[in-house]
């Protein structure tokens, strides 16, 4: 196990579970572009990297469909690779590989081969890339057979969420996010954060629950949301702990498939939730997340799912828009206020 | 003077000729559901090309017309009968049917494409094993027109890796001929990704044999990517009954056809105890699969399809 | 606008709105592997065009990516392209394209230009074809912004659907059913439909509602779908009516972005829903159409929505496979009891 | 002897470089947001090239180092820094920025790659529109990895299209070079596809012009692609400060910078006014852009982002 401390970020932290991946499992193999040092990548999560294990890691041309699709085929072979895909936006181009390849070829072979492979890729906006380079693409790849989508929040020990993808044996997507390279990761009660718990999901992946206020209180609400959407709603547990405004957050790493036990439990709780993507709402993570919670828990719900997200445009690149645009902090307290008003 | 080969690929060739045949007619008595692509009048290729391979640990890679790669590999008819006809016998229990076919070191996908970059990553894993094994993957000239192909030929050469490309040129891609999807010929794509290469018409199963066994002892030693390009002819439609070809032109090669050509070299009588042999054989592969049950729900789950809701 | 006739099969009121539009305006260039005359398309639906405007029909290689990329560059230069991908299990190879090109231009450009192209696409198993071929990848482009989804059921007038999505100034990519191809429009009340009615969502794209009881009755369940579903929902209509089931189908054909408010109407008539797509149903198209009803109608809805699907795997060569890994009409019909059972 | 075009080509290159070196500045001092990737050291290849268009009707299609084109086509700097900047009265209304820009028949996109076929639409509209018009794409080395850049050469001949394709071949794809990216000659990728290439090394820019001339000629009689090599050096970072190559390896390239080459052709007092002026420039484009109010949400959605919930 990576053992994080609370100063590790989350950079950090993935960068030496990749290393220890490496180190332990002589099949693991990283690809990717510029991944070689000294450059370690455009965000540096493989940096060390090719120093330590040059034989194990390539840097790849400008190709991201043939980076999955080596991957696949390193896959087949008996290799367990770790691909790095620059920029999530770029996961389009290999959307051929994931979805008619790689997902495709365990269940089509009826069992007889795995491809257990790894593309990692930072998603998210809020550093002004504009319309290209800011986009949650996880989207497109919900809810496709046999990939598992993981994404990891700075609410999750983001190096050992790596590291149980880089052990299962169905490909996976695992998203990491631009702006919390940079954070420490956030895995106690501490600060505003006053309980904090990790349990595992059906298919063995942890979902974070974390609270503002003691553990034996009921919340007033809960935001369940992934990923880079921590970043956003943690600074709430200090402010709404001032108003006494008890919020339960839950993050689930495995985004796809969805186990909605966890989610449902979290939910019922206040039974007033608001779902939080970086990507826009419209048939979006939230969409299952609310299909699914009206179905388990129905009346128990006081009030409709909230779903917040981006708006359904391209991501700008000038701030004053992008800020707009985004879901932030500031949407997500209203919708409390807001929800909390009409309940 | 037979060559001492002859009597073997003739073995296997007919056997695919009439595996494909019978494809046709179980696809009229309805009992194949879906699509067949055939590789009848291509089968020098299959035969000349695997039959160069090392079978405990070359790697094949094919696409949608891949039949013939598959019998030359493996003689399993039994189990692609089986597969065609959706039962839970076949070798991938009916779940892949025609397209996407596995068994041993051979995998086939439906995408034209796709699978050039599989075959890539599993060149680099064999070179990263250092197994001494080589990976070899089939495309047609339609499939040239993907842009993947090309990042492939690229990794391939830079990363020298034990890969030979095997282009099927069959001159057509469905139903348009390569002089509306290609600009130059074929053959020079490689050449600026430093990629060597033949090109030789594969009407002659033993000339075929010889280029690649040459290919493959070439990529084997040096390590790096060769680039086969075999001038074949379909003589059956591109599927079920698509054929816009003309009578002439089908005429012309069905005269070059490649299993009649190599009939010839044969005694009549070993000949005729060959096809004998696989009439026999292919009936009873159809009547063997034609009493499995189908596949059912319940053992995909349990093997292939596996979920949780 | 295409005079559908009752006898008018799908295919071709697709064909004939092609050549329409082709001869109509002269900015209209169709592109696609195979659909030169004779072949004419694998499908057919391009048969005949390249005979009556061999300048304005293009043969293009095996390169989806290519076959997109050049419809927006067309677009970009003011034409009308309508793109043919052969089977919808490709248009993964062109979803940068569509995605980061197409449905980018005209929001990061700030509005100066327009991308008006359509790719049409047939969706959809049921013909054995096995799992690259039989899928229905629509639901990669779901909530995309800027680009429509249009699906043709035969409850709907396709050719003219075909139209308004060629008049469009937006990307549209245009989803055909392959098992839909041989079947005649159904456009009228009309043996088992015994009322049918057109609105339009607020994108101005026709929605078809069709019931098996009189017009001025309550309907008992309500079912919304889309595409290839019209095939399975149809067969209901007589069965439902012999047993005094009344039943409304409601097939939108914008189905994303999505108007929530027609479906919303549709399923308060009866408070008892049941989505259908033929996707897997995780992430799915219902997902967005329960948590908008969930959120529209609250209260007015009796039971949970139900919504059925594919089975969370490949879709399998076998016939005996594929009939239970997809939606079948016995399924809804099984959904629809057990519905009313409940409630 | 002063070249007719010296002193032009001067004020567009200096006007790049300062542009260039501006956005380094404005980022330096938090006024950009996001990335900025600077065509410092290859101003020659954008005024070589862009002046060799009819700039009434041509077509260039560019990606992310696209600040040099657009300078060179449309001079519009007060339009592209207050797009950098973020405001409303960028040329894009501060949606698109650095990577996404537009003016006239200029489109630029930051998914390396996707832009070439793009261009052979672009083209093919041309070609049908006979507008006499030609299409421009640039392209960088490390852009030459995608496959659709192949399915574009290739279509591109086979359709007979009116598109040059320029390679500006910096030698590295942000921190990679090529020699890891590539295998063969970048120069020679074009020739299966039976397309003809020139190759020069881009230092001098009226030697860069008179290539593109002869390419623009070629194109426009021709109706039928040409692909341009221009063998350049990126003298700055690939975006902000990420930059590992040896310092000595800059300082040769420095020393061959085609703006200072240029320069010394020219009489100081001239180079002196133009520098003069562009200072001048630049200092009000900047002050003016600060001025102006940033992009709002009202704003962008009746023009470009319009929405319906
Ligand atoms: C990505 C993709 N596009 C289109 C198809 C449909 N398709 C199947 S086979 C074929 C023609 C392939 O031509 P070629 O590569 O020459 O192989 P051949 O059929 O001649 O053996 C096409 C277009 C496909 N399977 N995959
Ligand atoms: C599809 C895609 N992959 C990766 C990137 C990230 N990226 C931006 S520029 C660049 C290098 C491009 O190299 P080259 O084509 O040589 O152009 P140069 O930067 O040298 O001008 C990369 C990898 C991208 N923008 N798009
Ligand atoms: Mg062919
Ligand atoms: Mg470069």
């Amino acid at each position: 196990m990576t053992r994080a401390t609370p100063h590790l970020t989350y950079v950090e932290s993935l960068r030496r579970a990749l290393a220890e991946i490496m180190a332990d499992d002589p099949r693991a193999v990283v690809l990717g572009e510029d991944i070689l040092d000294p450059y370690g990548g455009a965000f540096k999560v493989t940096q060390g990297l090719s120093t330590r294990f040059p034989e194990r890691v390539f840097a790849t041309p400008i190709a991201e469909a043939s980076i999955v699709g080596v991957s696949v085929g390193l896959a087949l072979r008996g290799f367990h690779p770790i691909a790095e895909i620059m920029f999530g936006d770029f996961i389009a181009l290999g959307a051929d590989q994931l979805i008619n390849h790689a997902a495709k070829y365990p269940a089509m072979y009826n069992g007889a081969v795995q491809v257990p492979l790894v593309v990692r890729t930072p998603m998210g906006g809020g550093r002004g890339y504009g319309p290209t380079h800011s986009q949650s693409l996880e989207r497109l790849f919900f809810g496709i057979p046999h990939l598992k989508l993981i994404a990891a929040s700075h609410l999750h020990d983001a190096g050992a969420l790596l590291k149980l993808a880089a052990a299962d044996p169905e490909p996976v997507l695992f998203v990491e996010n631009k702006l919390l390279y940079p954070l420490a990761l956030h895995l106690s009660a501490d600060g505003a954060v006053r309980s904090f718990a990790t349990t595992l999901d059906r298919f063995g992946y942890p979902v974070t629950t974390a609270t503002n206020y003691p553990a034996a209180q009921i919340p007033d609400v809960t935001v369940i949301a992934y990923g880079g959407m921590s970043r956003l709603v943690l600074p709430l547990f200090d402010e709404f702990a001032g108003e006494e405004i008890r919020v339960l957050a839950c993050f689930p790493s495995c985004i796809s498939p969805l186990d909605p036990a966890p989610l449902a439990e979290a939910a019922a709780a206040s039974g007033r939730v608001i779902v939080v993507e970086e990507s826009q709402t419209a048939f979006g993570w939230g969409a299952e997340v609310a299909a699914q919670l009206y179905a388990a828990l129905g009346a128990q719900l006081h009030a409709p799912v909230q779903r917040l997200g981006a708006a359904p445009t391209v991501i700008p690149a000038a701030k004053s828009l992008e800020d707009q645009v985004l879901v932030s902090t500031a949407v997500i307290r209203d919708a409390v206020f807001e929800l909390l008003r009409s309940t | 003077m037979e060559h001492p080969l002859a009597e073997l690929f003739y073995a296997q060739m007919a056997l695919i000729r009439r595996t494909e045949q019978t494809f046709f007619d179980l696809y009229a008595q309805g009992q194949i559901h879906g699509t067949v692509h055939t590789s009848i009048g291509q089968e020098a290729t299959a035969v000349g090309v695997v039959n160069a391979l090392d079978r405990t640990r070359d790697v094949i890679f094919s696409s949608h017309r891949a039949h013939g790669h598959f019998i030359a590999y493996c003689d399993d008819v039994e189990g692609l009968v089986a597969e065609l006809l959706g039962r839970a016998g076949g070798v991938c229990g009916g779940v892949g049917g025609t397209q996407h076919l596995h068994t041993g070191n051979l995998y086939t996908n439906g995408v034209q494409g796709g699978i050039v970059p599989n075959a890539v990553g599993a060149a680099l894993a064999e070179k990263l094993k250092q197994s001494g094994a080589i990976v070899v993957v089939f495309l047609g000239d339609g499939t040239m027109g993907q842009g993947v192909v090309y990042e492939s030929l690229n990794l391939a050469s830079l990363w020298a890796l034990p890969l030979l490309f095997v282009l099927e040129d069959n001159q057509y891609a469905q139903s348009t001929h390569k002089q509306f999807e290609h600009a130059g010929n074929l053959a020079d794509r490689p050449t600026p990704f430093q990629i060597d290469r033949t090109e030789l018409t594969a009407d002659d199963v033993l000339a075929v044999h010889d280029a690649a066994r040459h290919a493959v002892a070439t990529v084997r030693t040096t390590g790096r990517p060769y680039f086969l390009m075999l001038n074949t002819y379909r003589l059956a439609p591109h599927s079920k009954g698509d054929d816009m070809r003309s009578e002439e032109e089908l005429a012309a090669y069905r005269a070059r056809d490649p299993l009649q050509r190599l009939a010839a070299t044969l005694p009549e009588a070993k000949r005729a105890a060959i096809d004998a042999a696989i009439e026999a054989r292919l009936d009873a592969a159809v009547v063997q699969a034609l009493a499995m049950p189908p596949q059912t729900l319940v053992s995909f789950r349990q093997q292939g399809g596996g979920w949780q809701r």
